[in-house]
């Protein structure tokens, strides 16, 4: 007998499902959590329907713990707001809620890391004379600037793992201390605003996690795929050597809430 | 207290200069004042200085127009209906457009201190960043802040010793005082009560930051009324210069319990924002090619705004197709 | 015949009258003005109904261009918001209005006030052991220290109008730069802050103004007093070469206004 | 997030331990939380450090009941109806009370610090007074400024030369956190969404400044009802620790569009205020001399309750006697 509890099988879910539902995992009841657009959206809302009711989400464009209805296409979105704690605006959400303390987790996205967490979403190349332009940073080195855990969900590709990122928009566990360019651990440059930082990161293939010194290692590798896979798509010296198994697939049951209940229009799941 | 004028979209869009220093309400795709953008374009305005939070469409018709000379800001896409800001990074890659990149919430700390009038604001967020890298101080690359022009600070930002709690080191950022704020607002009363729906974003403190005002509204109404509820209201009459009516002054970008965003044509806008050549033709079109708004909103046509208009009660479309299924 | 717009004639008002209707006239039409308390609220509500109709007025507890149908008691009464503008509170009020630069004029009191138009709200002798305590500063010295023209409302008494105050609460022309306490202008200390200062000092005896250099001068005086009497109720040697004759005194219809409209609760009218 | 615990006002101030750092709802003679500020001093609480804007009622009911011992603001009395505040004036003439004292705005500026967990707040307001005059600190006189107590900032403020725009010098004021939020708020959802009517003041910043937050509100509504308007809130429930129910715990302060302000209670305490003896005679007839909040309430009596209750409309009762006519 099946049970809506079970493991779904290899080829019964997408990638993007297995990315949902191991992002999902990493919030607890209760914890007030501050997400981008996009996966991380899927991610609070399906935690929300199942292990952490308690959850609430911050959005920067200015709502409090909505309770959209209609999965909202970006954080500015009305549908953000609706049923929410606080509507207001991003004086609100950056400085009345996450610079005050508030933010337990926070959801972000990345177009590269590096094996401290810090990541990219400004340019490839020379900021200076850049190859390409990416969206840039957006909330989001501001959210994880002061959010006690981070967990970025990112595609896993070689070039976006890699050992130095072009430029850091999002800082982790050892950053610059500017304007002096010093390499220091991040608790030195945030002093008691160090509240924590990246403690996670869920791709297609694997979870990663960082270890004492902030140093990121392999977690969990997705069903379908081998440690090796994983560093093949890393661009760094990965430490597998505290891997704990299989992540779990999506169970039918998350499989059913994503599909039916968080975005049955296919917004973000095709 | 001098009342606003209230004037026509050309006159509006008249009153800025080539090399004006610029700020927007909104976010990315949201409450974005469309209407004037395109005018702007129409009127090919040059060398614009633009400062804003997330940008989005709006950023990116100014781009496409070769109208935009120095971007301080921290993002710009479409969201969902466009991964990037094409005009905006062809710019940087090419060099035509000097980018200054902030992070969202030191914009924010930017947009408050020019709000409250306050010099700088403090902040600890993005602390650590390229950001602040002095090699990537583009505005002092190009010897912009050397105090000449009142409105760039003599220093991207600050560092300094807390001095009250031992707490260390604490970033601030100076404030920014446009000449102008382009604002869409959802409701402006006959005496100009401000007022808009859902979240406020920083239009508030885009509003007191600059130096003048220029609303398009999307319905005027009774002062009266929105004074019925003094604690809905953005901004108060006296705090804004200019006033244009203006329906549908926002699309393609959403207003929320009025229409949504239209993704089809922002889709659609982000492809030919790639080249120069596709934006050039696609402002053929939709923006020379209409003697102003009205024209716009007839090439448009009612079943396709219709379809966009929000739901009264929860303020988004109900029929717009969003995703796939 | 009499018109409502003749002078009445002494007997026929009180010294509050008089009082509230020279203040009144202080405000331009179209004034943001930012105002305490008591006479303040009077005299803006006059000069509302009569040449300022399209003066706002902002009040500290968080209520901008109010249009209070019933007269305050208080700035943080819910009348102050009654078809407000804007209501909010002090972040806005403070930081948001005054702070911002939007503030015209300011309509406050004082207990103390030297020839500079510094005011004491504060304390009676040293501040370290002072003899009396009053209310303190409110944001009497807020609203003065940005506005561009502020009016004060005081009793005439020679141990309120003193050589030096005995506590600098709210900063007339020529104020101490802390921490060193070198004793300038307003302009060295407040910069590009510097918007203004002390205007007009309104008492139930007579009309001051301040000169180029900040010193109090006596403008007018009211009716059925005489330069001496002022002199008399002055504690510094009073610039009098300036006085400009008699105050008006209230009209029939200010008097009709103050007593029917404005105030017909006899709240700060007796 | 914690869910809110809701409790009794004999258990909320139970809460409280004497030596505490309070912070408090409210302006002047307006929401105070009352109904806990008479419970704490039913509980004899000793040694509190008050920060806070304007004070009023409350602080005068603590200052006669000999409870402070420092007092951090800027104002005290209760204005038309009492023009001093004879128990803080009392206390600092009699040197019991250690009065530090700010401009209203520089109070404010502590505040969103605090709220916004920055370690300062530039502003202009009020330099040049002798607010900043060094002599006059007195938590450094009592030898308090040692950073000993991380909740007394070492220096009362500091002045520094603005890198950004050669603005000058401006005042930075220290952020405030005290150790606890006394809020009395109009409505809170069962989730612990806040909302209060009319001005704010400064209740968000207190809230989001101190430690911990104990609420005791008008009334307990549904959570779906406050957010069909989520623009009117003012905290959301995560920010809040403990909620009482208590209508009229404002009393004898008013309450926008529940009651108005007791003018007659409240000039009857400013005359007991003016002296420890009759102060001592009131507190045993109305704190002392009653078990709690009902007991309150029934000696007040309906009708006198009755007559200062809110017009639905306005918000303020039309029936009570405010002036001499």
């Amino acid at each position: 007998m099946t049970t809506n509890n079970d493991y779904a099988k290899n080829g019964e879910y997408k990638p993007i499902d297995m990315l949902a539902c191991a992002a999902a995992k990493e919030v607890n009841d209760g914890d007030v959590v501050f997400a981008g657009t996009g996966l991380p959206m899927l991610a609070i809302a399906l935690a929300q329907l199942e292990q952490a009711p308690n959850a609430v989400c911050i959005y920067e464009a200015g709502s409090v713990d909505g309770r959209p209805i209609d999965l909202p296409t970006s954080v500015g979105d009305s549908r953000c707001a609706y049923q929410a704690s606080i509507a207001a605006g991003l004086a609100e959400t950056f400085y009345g809620q996450l610079h005050c303390g508030y933010v337990d987790l926070a959801f972000l996205g990345g177009a590269e890391i590096d094996m401290y967490g810090n990541v990219n979403t400004t340019v490839v190349g020379d900021y200076a004379a850049p190859k390409k332009r990416f969206t840039g940073s957006g909330g989001n080195p501001d959210i994880n600037s002061l959010a006690k855990r981070t967990v970025f969900i990112m595609l896993q590709e070689k070039r976006r793992f890699k050992e130095n990122v072009d430029y850091i928009t999002s800082p982790g566990w050892r950053i610059h201390r500017w304007p002096s360019g010093e390499w220091v651990h991040k608790k030195e440059v945030y002093g008691n605003y160090f509240f924590g930082g990246p403690t996670a990161v869920i791709t297609n293939m694997a979870v990663f996690r960082f270890d004492e010194d902030g140093l990121m290692y392999l977690d969990s590798v997705h069903p379908g795929y081998t440690v090796e896979d994983v560093k093949e798509n890393v661009g760094f010296d990965l430490n597998v050597s505290r891997v704990n198994g299989a992540t779990s697939p999506p169970t039918y049951n998350q499989l059913d809430l994503l599909y039916k209940k968080v975005d049955p229009e296919g917004i973000f799941l095709p | 207290m001098a009342r606003f004028e209230k004037i026509t979209l050309q006159e509006a869009a008249g009153l800025i200069n080539d090399g004006d220093f610029l700020s927007f309400s909104g976010f990315t795709i949201w409450r974005r004042p469309m209407a004037l953008i395109y005018e702007l374009v129409r009127q090919q305005k040059k060398d614009l200085h633009l400062f804003e939070v997330n940008g989005g469409t709006h950023t990116e018709v100014l781009a496409g127009a070769g109208a935009i000379k120095i971007w301080e800001s921290c993002w710009v896409g479409h969201e969902l209906y466009g991964k990037l800001g094409e005009g905006i990074a062809r710019g940087q890659v090419e060099g035509s457009i000097i980018v200054e990149d902030y992070s969202h919430a030191q914009v924010v700390a930017r947009q408050l201190a020019g709000a409250y009038g306050l010099p700088f604001f403090p902040t600890a967020l993005s602390m650590g960043t390229d950001i602040l890298n002095p090699k990537y101080d583009m505005l002092s690359k190009a010897g912009l802040r050397d105090g000449s022009n009142p409105k760039i600070p003599v220093k991207k930002y600050d560092v300094i010793k807390e001095p009250f709690f031992g707490n260390g080191e604490i970033l601030m950022m100076p404030a920014v005082n446009p000449d102008w704020a382009l604002i869409y607002a959802s409701q402006v009363g006959d005496e100009g009560t401000v007022r808009v729906f859902s979240q406020t974003y920083v239009d508030a403190e885009v509003v007191k930051a600059a130096d003048k005002v220029i609303v398009i509204a999307e319905e005027m109404v009774p002062d009266n009324y929105l004074r019925q509820e003094p604690e809905k209201n953005l901004a108060a009459g006296y705090a804004i210069d200019y006033v244009v009516e203006c329906p549908w002054g926002a699309h393609p970008t959403g207003s929320q319990f009025f229409y949504d965003v239209d993704a089809d044509f922002i889709r659609q806008f982000y492809q030919v924002s790639k080249s120069k050549k596709a934006f050039d033709e696609w402002a053929d079109e939709w923006i020379f090619g209409v003697s102003g708004h009205e024209e716009y909103l007839d090439k448009l046509g009612i079943n396709r705004l219709q379809n966009l208009r929000a739901n009264s009660v929860l303020g988004y479309s109900t029929t717009v197709k969003r995703g796939t299924r």
